[in-house]
């Protein structure tokens, strides 16, 4: 069913719109506190906003008249549909799983509370456990799980609960990687076909289960749009860091850009921007070389080294927002420690540049 | 104020002619808490007689029992421990004003713990402070008489403590914590070898009635009225006076 | 999630608490030493003694139950909600705490009695409620009913509402929610709630006496039946308080063990 | 951690609520409208009644104080240790709440008593106990110190001990984890705890008669003073007893005020 | 401080040994449920184990004699130091903040405990803000917090704590992608000369912040050694996962490796195996290329494909244990679905082949 959203929270200074179109899975990116949880507990029915409205298919889930427009106002009145009767299933940043049932009667809840039988949810809850790797915990209490173990069946009882909208909240934030694949084939199995948000951290799952992606800073919307476009043609330097690539932002200026800092940059547009125009261009540190001296090409910017990490194979080598990635070998001939100044630099080639 | 009351000889001579006997139904009796050994056997004897009747009793504090007749508590008879209290439910109309008859008395008398630890020979001796006397408070009958006595021997008793019952007087002598308590003779009778009891000649200054009553508009008046008949009469006599109460 | 089982008590926490349980015992102790044995099996099975005691028994699950049955909403309303008044509203909850039972009786009759408040209206359809057993469960519910209340809304604001916001996302009805998430949540809170309630009902003296009489069979409660004999007999007072004191120790110990929630057991796998 | 705010009570429960409210609060108005107010203010400021409530107020105090001082490591070692015969211990402790308060009383003295257990003893150095004020405060605390040991053991068990674990990592010996991390947690518990010791405290009547005894300004407590009162005028009991309710009121109001815990205060940022 | 355990904890099958050298970090690595919080646990004296022993510096943690072999034996005897007396901090899975008091306060815990004076342990606590880049957040209480700040506080406490030896349990598991490196840089510094040891999913944080690698499984540690040694070289499905590459395990045979299954693999070998010994080969999935019919090259390997996972700019295609990243055009071109049948190949240049 499609969903749609407006709020505001003052208290918590978010502000911010959601749609999902029927079928659709909705990613939610930003930083922390950026207000990615308020936005599924308001969705959720479990916040108040001060003003705002909501629906999912035809149904008006609320629809709220603020009063008073300073902080503090009391949450505003109208329709409200209360939690239960949403259809809505939010699996929350902490697993919660109901500490005096076992795994197997948790993952049941859903399926008992809207009235199945007890064979018939258990029937239920097991294909759930099976899905998510976990059926040999069915019996176990809650407090004698691991905490990716917790996570797992919260996720199973989140998805056996079969809503009509479903809310994920860093599903796989305390998976590890033999299960995370898994279980992210899975959630991609469910989610096709059904309206769905996930909050996440991990570009990966934007790219494997979200068609669509919103951006969050500071309680509003920064960004938003298909997955790909808006990963592969960040705005904001939160989106960029997503995917690791360096965001250089300036103006147009024939073929290349102009930085706020006075540096000309070479790239290729795809598309025609006027000279002067706001633009991005979006490099990745793999297609970065770094020199001690300032080299010859067109497209270089120099940085002073914040860090340098090590990374297996390759280190990186961040200056502020630059980052490159070179071999352990070069970086131990460049000398590289934190203070030191170098240039970054690239090809024209290796850069997408689109207007903002 | 005997007019109401027939004669003490009625109700033994139905039951010895056994009989006819017209009563039957229960009766419930509110009778003080001092009365319950003397109220239970009179109950048994008055069952006895008159064996289609049930004696239902109820004992708590005088006052406590006022206060349940006077919210509509089921009672048929009401056994006073002092006149106070049965005026209390003439002046609300719930006995009628003629109806009491006084049917036993009791007076003060010193309880000691055997042994006398405090080597108490007269209620002159209460007046020393190293004694530790307990009595009752002057708000109830027991106090009210302590307080008569007290006036009347020109005797000051600087009380340890003054219980709301003549119970707790006891209490506080039997278990030894009082040196001597002043209760009344019945209660030293009751209390066997736990106490020892010390006469007092002058009780006779504050000697304490006990009216009985059938309560107005009983059930089952006929009854009510001969178990009053039981207690007043010479049945109720030797029980009494058994249990060291005195004649009215 | 991983299990700690740290444990760390400070040792003069554990040397004031022996002081104090000693506090408690000694009076028992002392109470078991002067106790007749000799007369004590004829006392306590006299037939007035046993009428006592199965009044007792009766008259106080009921009033637990009651105090269950009303004492549960109430707890669950004044920790969930907000309203005007609410903290005024839970302090009157609490008053027949500290009201003497004597005057909690009092307040009883001028209820329920002949001429109290709705008495009238019960004495016109002819029910009588005061000086019957029902008086005796309205009174000692009276007087429990705030144990079950306090210490369940205690045990309601800890457990906070994360569980049951959890529960209505997955569909669950309010109802529901009460049902299968906080009341499992908070029943070792609701269990020593009850022990507490049925332990003050069982214990209940002064109001009972006052609103409902000393009837053998009736409303003569074991703690009536003991005051009664104290005026004879204190020896036999001490030996039908004991009968009073085992029974709740049962009842006490049966109940924690039953209230023991499965979840917060300590270790061992289910399998 | 975003805040759910979430706070769904059935419709039904708020109705039960409603109902066991009424069942409280109905005989407090009944003995409301029964009070001579003409005579109100006369009454209760006569010397005996301000004696008497003196007196309550600082007995009842000081054995909450005590009730604090003992019982908050008696919780602590039912809740957070494991030994050999816990759970009679745990039952034994709860006994006077449901030992008849006159009965109580007896053991008492046959604990603290001239010839009592330990009395004795005290005898020898001249210590008397009973007939003191020093007696009330040992029998309120005898009766009122159940309530906060089982208000807050169950709020240490459902606290449970992770924080406490925290606290240990941190450096935190277990000294400064019971004052810096446990007490805090349950300190709403501890509240409540103490009010309602607080609370029984101040009604109590039973214990304190049989073991204290009454005399004005030494012994006889407010509860002892309507006993008494009542005797003779039922009018003044009933205007005491609301002298009573009122302290009571304003004292759990007051106290739950204090004991709301800044960190669970729904809401509002500091800043 | 040097660190040394070996515990056996029976209930959870869980028997592992541990050590850390003086100022060495060391990353404890597995999947969900292997034990790595219960190894903390016990570190840290939460945790009671049956039998073991451990020890800091010179001082004797535990040394306890396991009583009665048997599973669900009581906890064994012997010296015991509490935890507030071990000088190690925890950090553990769920942030578990003081709920009663301010961040600061929490933060303060730690030197307050220890006796500082409150005006001391504050300055200390601001300091500590600051480095996590949370001192904004100094007066609010916890329940105003959001998982990844909330999360960032509670590593900032447990750091204040200076201790002698620092436990960390996924200590970046809520943190976004802007603040992640920082705090990574953060910790890095911190953990510079101090003795470690931290629990992640995230190879990349034991690429950046350990000297060591310890891999748990099922209770037991399953293999051990320099982080880049252990990573490149994986000798497990699960250490092989978190870095990503493919593993394949058989016996040298001449200049190649004859899987379990016959196929023969190419590889070439750095140091000399003797035919027949048991080796394991390491390709990268971007050095893969699939294909629909058997290739001429000698190193192809056939597999069912189980999932196409689209990852931005490429396509990993996996099949059971084999994945390889395809750009999306030739993905489309193969007209990939699970359940089809596909060729891996690698040049024998691209992988590195080692004994097991
Ligand atoms: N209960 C609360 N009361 C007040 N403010 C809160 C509360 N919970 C969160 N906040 C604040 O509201 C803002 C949004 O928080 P929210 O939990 O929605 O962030 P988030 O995007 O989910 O972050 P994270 O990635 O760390 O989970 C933050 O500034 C946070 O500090
Ligand atoms: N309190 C407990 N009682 C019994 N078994 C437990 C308890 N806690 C955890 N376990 C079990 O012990 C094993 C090890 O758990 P542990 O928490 O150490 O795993 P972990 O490696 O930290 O996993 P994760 O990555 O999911 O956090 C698991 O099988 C788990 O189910
Ligand atoms: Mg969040
Ligand atoms: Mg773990």
């Amino acid at each position: 069913m499609s969903f749609e959203l407006h709020a505001r929270v003052a208290e918590r200074d978010v502000s911010v719109a959601l749609e999902v179109a029927e079928g659709e899975t909705v990613a939610v990116l930003g930083p922390n506190g950026s207000g990615k949880s308020t936005l599924l507990a308001v969705a959720a029915g479990l916040l108040r906003p001060d003003s705002g409205r909501a629906r999912l298919g035809d149904r008006v889930l609320f629809d709220l008249q603020g009063r008073g427009g300073a902080a503090g106002g009391r949450p505003g009145r109208g329709p409200w549909v209360p939690p239960h009767a949403r259809g809505i299933a939010l699996l929350a940043q902490e697993a919660l799983l109901f500490p005096h049932l076992t795994v197997l009667d948790n993952v049941a809840f859903g399926a008992r509370a809207r009235g199945r039988s007890r064979a018939e949810a258990a029937t239920h809850a097991r294909s759930w456990l099976e899905r998510v790797d976990a059926i040999e915990l069915a019996d176990r209490r809650p407090a004698e799980l691991s905490g990716g173990q917790a996570q797992r069946i919260a996720v199973a009882r989140a998805l056996a609960a079969d809503p009509a909208l479903l809310l994920l909240d860093e599903p796989m934030a305390a998976l590890d990687v033999s299960v995370a694949p898994a279980l992210r084939r899975t959630l991609r199995a469910v989610l096709a076909g059904r309206s769905a948000v996930i909050v996440t951290h991990d570009v990966l799952d934007a790219f494997t289960l979200a068609d669509r992606v919103v951006v969050l800073d500071a309680g509003r919307v920064v960004d938003s749009g298909p997955t790909a476009a808006v990963l592969e043609r960040p705005r904001t330097a939160f989106a960029a860091g997503l995917t690791g690539v360096n965001l250089i932002t300036g103006t147009a200026h024939r073929d290349g850009v102009r930085t706020a800092e006075g540096q000309f940059v070479d790239v290729r547009f795809v598309e025609r921007v006027v000279d002067g125009a706001a633009v991005a261009v979006a490099v990745r540190p793999a297609a970065v070389a770094l020199s001690a001296v300032e080299p010859r090409t067109s497209s270089r910017l120099p940085g002073r080294v914040t860090d340098v990490e090590p990374r297996g194979d390759v280190v990186r080598v961040r200056a502020g927002a630059l980052a490159a990635d070179v071999t352990p070998r070069r970086a131990a001939e460049l000398d590289l420690a934190p203070g030191a100044t170098v240039w970054f630099s690239f090809a024209a080639d290796d850069t997408t540049a689109y207007p903002l | 104020a005997g007019q109401a009351a027939p004669s003490g000889d009625a109700a033994p001579s139905a039951a010895s002619s056994g009989t006819a006997d017209s009563l039957e139904g229960s009766i419930t009796v509110f009778a003080a808490a001092s009365l319950k050994a003397t109220f239970t056997e009179l109950a048994q004897e008055f069952e006895a007689a008159h064996p289609g009747v049930t004696v239902e009793l109820s004992f708590a504090g005088s006052s406590d029992l006022v206060t349940q007749i006077t919210e509509g508590a089921p009672a048929d008879v009401f056994a006073s421990a002092d006149e106070k209290n049965m005026a209390k439910l003439t002046d609300a109309g719930l006995v009628d004003a003629g109806a009491p008859v006084d049917f036993a008395t009791n007076v003060l008398t010193i309880a000691v713990p055997p042994g006398n630890p405090g080597t108490v020979e007269a209620f002159a001796d209460l007046a020393d402070p190293a004694v530790r006397t307990v009595i009752c408070a002057a708000q109830v009958p027991c106090g009210a008489a302590t307080a008569t006595l007290e006036t009347a021997t020109g005797v000051t008793i600087p009380a340890v403590s003054e219980e709301s019952s003549v119970t707790d007087v006891l209490g506080k002598v039997t278990s030894g914590e009082a040196d001597a308590g002043l209760v009344y003779v019945t209660d030293v009778v009751a209390a066997g070898d736990a106490v020892e009891g010390v006469d007092i000649p002058e009780a006779a200054e504050a000697v304490n009635t006990y009216p009985i009553a059938p309560v107005a508009g009983s059930q089952n008046e006929a009854a009510a009225q001969a178990f009053v008949a039981l207690v007043t009469g010479s049945t109720g006599r030797d029980v009494l006076t058994a249990a060291g109460f005195g004649a009215p | 999630m991983a299990g700690s089982t740290y444990g760390g008590v400070p040792r003069w926490v554990a040397v004031v608490a022996a002081l104090g349980a000693a506090f408690v015992l000694l009076p028992l102790v002392a109470m078991l030493l002067r106790v007749n044995w000799a007369e004590f099996v004829p006392l306590i099975t006299s037939e007035s003694s046993l009428d006592a005691l199965g009044l007792s028994l009766r008259t106080s699950l009921t009033s637990t139950a009651l105090c269950v049955l009303l004492g549960v909403p109430m707890a669950i309303v004044l920790a969930r909600t907000r309203f005007w008044g609410q903290k005024v509203l839970r302090s009157l909850v609490l008053l027949p705490l500290v009201l003497p039972p004597v005057v909690g009786g009092i307040a009883l009759l001028y209820t329920f009695g002949r001429r109290g408040l709705l008495g009238q209206g019960f004495e016109a359809f002819g029910v009588t409620i005061a000086f019957s057993t029902t008086a005796v469960v309205l009174a000692q519910t009276f007087v429990a009913l705030p144990f079950l209340v306090l210490s369940l809304e205690g045990a309601l604001r800890t457990v906070g509402t994360r569980y049951e916001a959890v529960g209505a996302t997955l569909g669950a009805r309010p109802t529901t929610v009460l049902r299968r998430v906080t009341l499992p949540l908070v029943l070792p809170a609701l269990v020593s709630g009850a022990v507490l309630s049925f332990a003050r009902a069982l214990g209940e003296f002064g109001a009972t006496l006052t609103f409902a009489g000393s009837l053998q069979g009736v409303t003569r409660t074991l703690p009536l039946e003991i005051y009664l004999q104290r005026e004879t007999d204190p020896d036999a007072a001490v030996a039908l308080s004991l009968v009073l004191v085992v029974v709740a120790v049962v009842v006490v110990a049966v109940a924690h063990r039953a209230g023991e929630p499965a979840g917060l057991r300590p270790g061992r796998r289910a399998r």
